[in-house]
């Protein structure tokens, strides 16, 4: 029997691990599972059904507003938020205006984004047409005066902007996108896939349409007392929310068969099957499993560790 | 043109401006001397015993006063009040400090209102106008600078203030790693947890408004804070107001339409909803269909221009 | 009402054609306005300075409180013209409010060269110096010149005469060196740092937790048994697992009163019963804290914006 | 080497860099925090005009003609945004001893346009919270939980949808205990002699405690996924399909 004071040398032991060591595990465990992704079984949450659900009752050629506020720094959820949408928008031919607040390099970050999708959806060949399809109206650094100015009169707000069409430079507010936009209220949604706090921003000033979020983890906890009280129609979160996301683009809700999505609040939508739905959701949960599986790991050693050491004093 | 409030309702904007009022007064109240009482704030006191350990060390505090996300905003202004009563105890000691800031608006107010603390104290030749520093305005070069500084100054006390993002562990890790002592708070609740896994000291919510009244005592901000007080009182009795309305309208009400989600019933009488409760409905009205209003017209060359129509 | 924020296309005395010589003229004068202000404000007498900083955060704060308290145009038309004249002034002010923040944008952005100015003077006092660590200084200096070059460079060219036909990225083609290069500083370096910079957060996060999540007292328990609860219940799989098991427990009774042990359903609850409303508690006081503040940087009560 | 793992291999590097940092503050480190701060730098100045004074003011100001237009119209240019020039400029002042006070005219023009909309940002953020936190409390039928609604008539659902079940009740009592725990916790002003506020503000701090936990859960799931997309980035991106051509 060990005795009382290798016992607290243990406990003192697993209480201070060095970090590096922690850190090179964590690096480690992060790499492994994505070698070979496993499908892992998912209930998508009713925020993420909310929103497919709202996009796919969209009438065909509605036009939707998109506040792009996310850069590669957060590329790992929103890229992945921003991937989803724009699949169903382009497989429902709906027209999509992108502006920014947040960040100066958004824009350009989303115009990529849009041109890959396209690409990718249309079979290599380009399925929506920059300005005909959509535009990418450009950054605005003061967010509060902007999106203010937004809820009060679109076209006003965005005059001037130009992004580059099949003949030059032509201003925003001229696409075929703005046709028969008056008031903000023409556009059926406007959806903010954000990493910062634009989000509030938004909510604080926009009353004309509805809001949709898609959000990072980290700001799930706060927007979902926005989707709660109804100010949110619906609410993407995280990678959590991109895997509802590929999910639902594969199977829809209510659909019967050995993945059927159930939700009381809706009738049958359809699904994608066939299409390239899996992305980064698919390849990115498994080893999110691991790596919280790590911390859960690291705290309860500590505790062990603590338990111990008290226990040999 | 009363019908005009109809998006908000006059009753929200008469409820806001009890609030809005009952701030303006409290400050009022206390700008005419009378004294006022606020209770104790722990993570306040750590501000001295911080600055000290830096003095006895002879390294510097650092201070960020958090991103606001464009240009200088109300809480980062408040992030550099709190800094001038550090930098004013910094002062004293001669203990070097570091502003790091985040935008340029940021940097010009902090840069002046420091100075102002050194020529007040009469200290203002030891005042080092590179001691308030822009770092950068992209929020991880932002982190990387300022963890970088931290750790090749070995700074003994860090303050983090203001409005902090995912940068939050990133400075306070950086600053544990030399061991400086830190105190801390988020504007952003969803950073705040962790900042208390992190730091020594945590500012929790509106304790950072508090601050700078409890610090420095002056009349204003204390009665603005009593104000505050007034207001979270407000709010917590039209909550309790609110629930008893909802409890009586659900109990009592029927409505005959039902829209729930898919689910539209109309015409079956049901349960009203806790929305329809008095103090609901006059907070936020039910919307009505829309309505038409006959105007003059402009003629069409007087157009406005963002009314052209769009396409090609 | 003057038209001035009506941003009406037809000629008036605040726009001009672009590209006239009476749009030189014009700006001209708006110059020599501005200018004559800027000039104004050095010769004034130190008493005066409070009252003009005061003016102008009174005044420029003064038409969003107009704005919110003036009712707003209802069901407002494109060619309306206004009834009367509290609807003109009405008008008036939703049409002002999109020039407001274009004056906003503008001036921030003007502020922006403020930061690099110190973050210059820092480095460059190093680099004269040849202080310690002089040579880190000079490497930032580099690789901001490249990036301005060839930022500004690709910037021209892409909205210049072929601008149209250079694709976005890089597989698209009609590129040039330029561009190459400023897709490499910006796509290939810079972002990707900034998400490399990010990513480390997770480490801090392993550490930190490891470090402060012990059940010490009563409040570290709480923490960190919800922290737990919570963490397993964004694992599908292991969400999956136990609800299968309260499944077979329940004998797949839909109905069964044991449903409610389902972890999902527990970490909703949670949030719905409590997470949610903690947070709301201090959002109100947050909120009503940050009222406070704007409303007194508006009236500038406060004491400590320097000593004018 | 192709121009695609050329680029793949920079941000490699300089990821690799960066982490350095985990281990010890080094020369490696050193070096790519200073390129990235550069780099930031200079970007702040490309977007400085690409992004915002180009179409936010300058474009204003000068208008355009028909034929810069591309045949969309010529708009009316608005000669009096060159005002802001020498307002904006005055931010600079703040170097000099004797004017820096004339910074604070432009920084208060800032601070006023922001302060100014407080206000109604108040009103349109918490009024919505404030009404949805008015949960009724009293139970409208004794039946303990919610019966399943699959299946029956659309009234049925409607009727048991509209019930208050004394299950929702408690949930409903808890969130009013929390919310009123936590903002009596934020009251600075009062000398808390009574034992019931006392008791309730010790009560909200440890519910806070559970809404913190629950924030941490949460936000680790973000934290973790990033590393994993970096991970992604090096070992799929660049390695496998870079460096293997798998």
């Amino acid at each position: 029997m060990a005795s009382r004071s290798s016992i607290a040398e243990l406990g003192n032991k697993l209480q201070s691990l060095p970090k590096p060591a922690l850190y090179l595990i964590l690096f480690l465990v992060a790499s492994l599972p994505l070698i070979k992704p496993i499908p892992l079984p998912n209930s998508p949450d009713p925020a993420s059904i909310d929103f497919y659900a709202h996009l796919m009752e969209l009438p065909e050629g509605s036009k939707i507003l998109i506040c792009s506020d996310w850069t590669n720094s957060t590329r790992g959820e929103s890229m992945g938020e921003m991937d989803a949408l724009l699949r169903v928008l382009m497989r429902r031919k709906i027209k999509f205006a992108v502006y920014s607040i947040g960040d100066g390099q958004a824009p350009r970050v989303a115009r990529e984004t849009i041109a890959r999708i396209s690409r990718e959806e249309g079979g290599g060949q380009p399925l929506y047409k920059p300005y005909e399809d959509y535009v990418v109206i450009g950054f605005f650094p003061n967010g509060e005066g902007q999106t203010a100015a937004v809820n009060t009169n679109v076209r006003a707000a965005f005059a001037g902007k130009t992004d580059i069409s099949p003949t030059g430079q032509r201003e925003v507010v001229q696409s075929p996108v703005f046709e028969g936009i008056n008031s903000l209220a023409d556009f059926k949604y406007l959806i903010n896939v954000t990493a910062s706090s634009t989000n509030t921003v938004i909510l604080e000033r926009i009353k004309k349409t509805n809001l949709m979020f898609a959000v990072s983890g980290v700001m799930v906890p706060e927007n979902t007392v926005y989707y709660a009280s109804g100010q949110l129609k619906g609410l993407l979160g995280g990678i959590k929310g991109v895997y509802d996301m590929e999910t639902l683009m594969e199977y829809g809700v209510n659909n019967p068969g050995p993945h059927m999505v159930t939700s009381a609040a809706y009738g049958q939508i359809p699904g994608f099957p066939g299409k390239a739905n899996t992305g980064k959701g698919t390849a990115y949960y498994p080893a999110l499993h691991v790596c919280l599986s790590v911390l859960i790991l690291a705290v309860i050693t500590g505790n062990v560790g603590m338990f111990l050491s008290r226990k040999g004093r | 043109m009363g019908d005009q409030y109809r998006d908000t309702g006059w009753f929200g904007v008469l409820f806001t401006t009890f609030i809005v009022f009952s701030i303006l007064y409290n400050i009022a109240r206390a700008r005419r001397g009378k004294s006022l009482f606020i209770r104790r704030i722990a993570g306040l006191n750590a501000i001295d015993e911080a600055v000290g350990r830096a003095t006895e060390m002879g390294k510097p505090v650092v201070m960020v006063p958090g991103l606001s996300d464009t240009t200088v905003n109300a809480k980062s202004m408040q992030a550099i009040n709190i800094f001038a009563y550090v930098a004013r105890v910094a002062a004293r000691f001669a203990t070097p400090i570091l502003v790091c800031c985040y935008n340029s608006g940021i940097y010009a107010v902090s840069q002046e209102i420091i100075r102002d603390v050194y020529q007040e104290e009469g200290l203002a030749d030891r005042y080092d106008v590179d001691s308030v520093r822009f770092i950068s305005d992209r929020q991880f070069a932002f982190a990387a600078g300022v963890s970088g500084l931290i750790l090749r100054e070995r700074a003994a006390a860090a303050f983090f203030m203001g409005e902090f993002y995912a940068e939050s562990l990133i400075l306070a890790e950086s600053a544990n790693t030399v061991g400086a002592i830190q105190v801390a708070s988020s504007t952003e609740i969803t950073q705040t947890p962790f900042f208390i896994a992190a730091c020594d000291y945590v500012l929790i919510g509106d304790e950072f408004y508090a601050a700078s009244a409890y610090l420095t005592r002056q009349p204003v901000l204390v009665g603005s804070l009593i104000g505050q007080d007034w207001g979270k009182l407000t709010i917590a009795l039209t909550v309790l107001l609110g629930v008893i309305g909802g409890t009586y309208a659900i109990h009592t009400q029927t409505d005959t339409s039902w829209d729930d989600k898919n689910e539209l019933v109309i015409g079956l009488p049901h349960r009203a909803k806790p929305a329809d409760g008095l103090l609901q409905r006059l907070l936020i009205p039910k919307p009505e269909a829309d309505v038409k209003v006959e105007r003059p017209q402009y003629s069409p060359d007087e157009i406005p221009k963002p009314d052209k129509g769009g396409g090609s | 009402m003057l038209p001035i924020f009506a941003d009406l296309d037809p000629h008036t005395i605040w726009n001009a054609p672009s590209g006239s010589i009476e749009l030189v003229i014009k700006c001209m004068v708006a110059l020599l306005l501005g200018a004559a202000f800027v000039g104004i404000c050095f010769a004034i007498p130190s008493q005066l300075r409070r009252f003009i900083i005061f003016t102008a955060t009174f005044v420029s704060g003064g038409f969003y409180i107009l704005f919110y308290y003036f009712p707003a145009p209802i069901a407002r038309q494109p060619l309306d013209q206004p009834r009367n004249v509290l609807e003109g002034f009405s008008f008036w002010l939703t049409d002002a409010q999109p020039i407001i923040a274009t004056i906003s944008n503008t001036i921030g952005s003007f502020l922006i060269g403020l930061g690099i100015y110190s973050l210059m003077r820092v480095h460059l006092r190093k680099l004269m110096k040849k202080q310690k660590d002089w040579g880190y200084s000079l490497v930032l200096f580099v690789s901001m010149l490249l990036m301005v070059t060839f930022g500004y460079w690709d910037y021209f060219d892409r909205f210049g005469k072929d601008g149209a036909a250079m694709a976005a990225g890089p597989a698209g083609g009609a590129w040039h060196f330029q561009q190459y290069a400023n897709d490499i500083l910006f796509d290939g370096f810079f972002q990707q740092m900034e998400a490399g910079m990010f990513s480390m957060v997770a480490f801090y996060i392993l550490s930190a937790a490891y470090r402060a999540f012990r059940a010490r007292s009563i409040e570290a328990t709480i923490l960190l048994a919800t922290a737990l609860v919570v963490m397993l219940s964004v694992m599908g799989a292991v969400v999956y697992q136990w609800d299968e098991g309260i499944k077979a427990l329940a004998h797949n009774d839909p109905g069964s009163f044991l449903n409610n042990f389902k972890l999902d359903v527990i970490a909703a609850w949670l949030k719905d019963a409590v997470q949610t409303p903690s947070i709301r508690g201090i959002d109100f006081g947050v909120g009503i804290g940050l009222l406070a503040m704007g409303l007194r940087l508006w009236l500038n009560l406060d004491k400590t914006g320097g000593a004018v | 080497m192709d121009y695609q793992l050329f680029k793949l291999t920079c941000g490699v590097v300089a990821i690799l860099g960066l982490y350095t940092v985990l281990y010890r503050e080094n020369k490696f480190y050193r070096f790519w925090e200073h390129v990235f701060l550069g780099l930031a730098a200079g970007y702040s100045m490309v977007f400085l005009w690409s992004e915002t004074l180009k179409g936010g003011w300058w474009d204003k100001m000068v208008g355009t003609t028909a034929e810069h237009a591309n045949g969309s119209g010529a708009s009316m240019a608005y000669p009096f945004y060159a005002a802001l020039l020498p307002i904006g400029l005055m931010g600079y002042t703040v170097f000099n001893k004797k004017y820096n006070w004339m910074s604070r005219v432009p920084i208060g023009i800032i601070l006023g346009l922001y302060s100014g909309q407080q206000i109604s940002a108040w009103q349109n953020r918490y009024v919505p919270n404030i009404v949805s936190s008015m949960k009724p409390v009293i139970p409208t039928t004794l039946e303990f939980t919610k019966p399943l609604t699959k299946g029956l008539s659309k009234e049925a659902t409607a009727a048991i949808n509209a019930n208050l079940y004394p299950s929702q009740a408690i949930t409903n009592i808890i969130f009013l205990v929390t919310l009123l725990s936590v903002l009596s916790y934020f009251l600075f002003s009062f000398d808390v002699k009574s034992k019931i506020i006392h008791r309730m503000s010790l009560n909200g701090r440890w519910l806070l405690m559970i809404g913190f936990g629950a924030i941490f859960g949460s936000t680790v799931m973000m934290r973790f996924t990033l590393l994993i997309d970096r991970m992604y980035f090096i070992w799929i991106e660049w390695f496998k399909q870079g460096i293997l051509h798998r």
